[in-house]
């Protein structure tokens, strides 16, 4: 991974949708919000799950104010479906 | 409190668990194993059922629906073990074992697990059919 | 509707009863199995429990709780099986398994299981302490 | 057994009161509610259990005016305790 860059994994149907199951982010955001865009310009297939998609920062949930730095591991999560 | 949270590759071993969980303080062992249905109007093509996970946060959700539960009822033995890969018509995709010193809690509290295990863990199942795929609760796939 | 109903004597095999109630027509399969309990205060003199039961009424009033949860759920596989004789701390004295397409029916129709045994089939229970015995229920005994 | 008597069985605590597990009952009675002295004069113990009992006539739960005939098989049953 490129120092100082954000991972970001893609799982379940995002993946499908992303046709990758990680990538990286190396631009200068501080919320997932920010983040978010550049994913979707990477991934333009994933905008129409965008609603129903959640988020973790390093292996927790995380909302789109939250803070996401250089180093991070961001998932994208679809519904889960597990049980 | 005792017992065992786990994401496992292979086919879970209930009896294992139940018996690890029988205790001399605990009347009641309430266990749930959910199973890979296949719809009868599906039957003709649903082939088997594929889990993934996003791991080790997974892992940790399944510790985290243990704090709860302790937290919540008098469990003195919760096991959760939720298996990934493929998972084939009437095999367990995961198996909750909670003993109680009362069948109320024990019943209670094995429940609660489903349905947080349902809301909060990050594990992923789809339909393999003849034809292709489909992500269950995405409608994404390769089925046309 | 299938499952197996009995009175045995000898261990119960809680793993057996699940796999045999698992089905590709079932998402969910609800067990609990029941242990014997000594109380922490009495820890030092109860030793275990010893169970006794009127046959054939006993076996028969399984088989009718199995009919009862047909008519009220839509269960596919429900075992009963109550064990008699000596039974040590921490071991299973009864297990009940129901297998039903949606886990709601499962959880229901175990729980309603094991409070019907409680009502209406003829087993008693005592506790065998190191200076005599107790019935459960009864508080007839030996025990000064 | 003999010919024409009803066949009485204890179990439980009512056994350890009864001092046996079974007995016979051969007057001519035709009810549970009849048939109860008689056991009650062979078996005065059981007296103070009597609220707690239930019945059984050939295997069914029966009540107090409920018919016994010679040949039947009479269960005495505390308090359940299954489970």
């Amino acid at each position: 991974m490129t120092q100082g860059s954000i991972r970001v994994l893609f799982f379940g149907a995002a993946a499908d949708r992303a046709g990758v199951r990680e990538a990286e982010v190396s631009a200068d955001v501080a919320t997932l919000d920010e983040l978010w865009p550049l994913v979707e310009q990477q991934h333009p297939d994933l905008s129409p799950m965008r609603g129903t998609l959640a988020f973790a920062v390093n292996g927790e949930y995380a909302r789109g104010g939250d803070r996401v730095s250089p180093g991070d591991e961001v998932a994208v999560l679809p519904p889960v479906s597990g049980g | 409190m005792a017992g065992s949270f786990a994401i496992v590759e292979e086919p879970i071993d209930v009896g294992g668990l139940v018996s690890a969980a029988q205790r001399p303080d605990c009347g009641a062992v309430s266990t749930f194993v959910g199973t890979t249905r296949i719809d009868e109007s599906d039957e003709a093509s649903v082939e088997y059922l594929e889990y993934e996970a996003y791991r080790p946060m997974a892992d940790r959700k399944l510790e985290e629906i243990g704090a709860e539960i302790e937290e919540r009822w008098d469990a003195r033995h919760v096991s959760i073990v939720h298996r990934i890969g493929r998972v084939d018509p009437g095999e367990a995709s995961v198996a909750i074992v909670v003993a109680s010193p009362r069948r109320g809690p024990a019943f209670e509290a094995s429940r609660y697990a489903i349905e947080r295990i349902k809301e909060v863990v990050p594990i992923w199942k789809r339909e393999v059919w003849s034809d292709g795929y489909v992500w269950v609760g995405s409608q994404v796939g390769t089925r046309s």
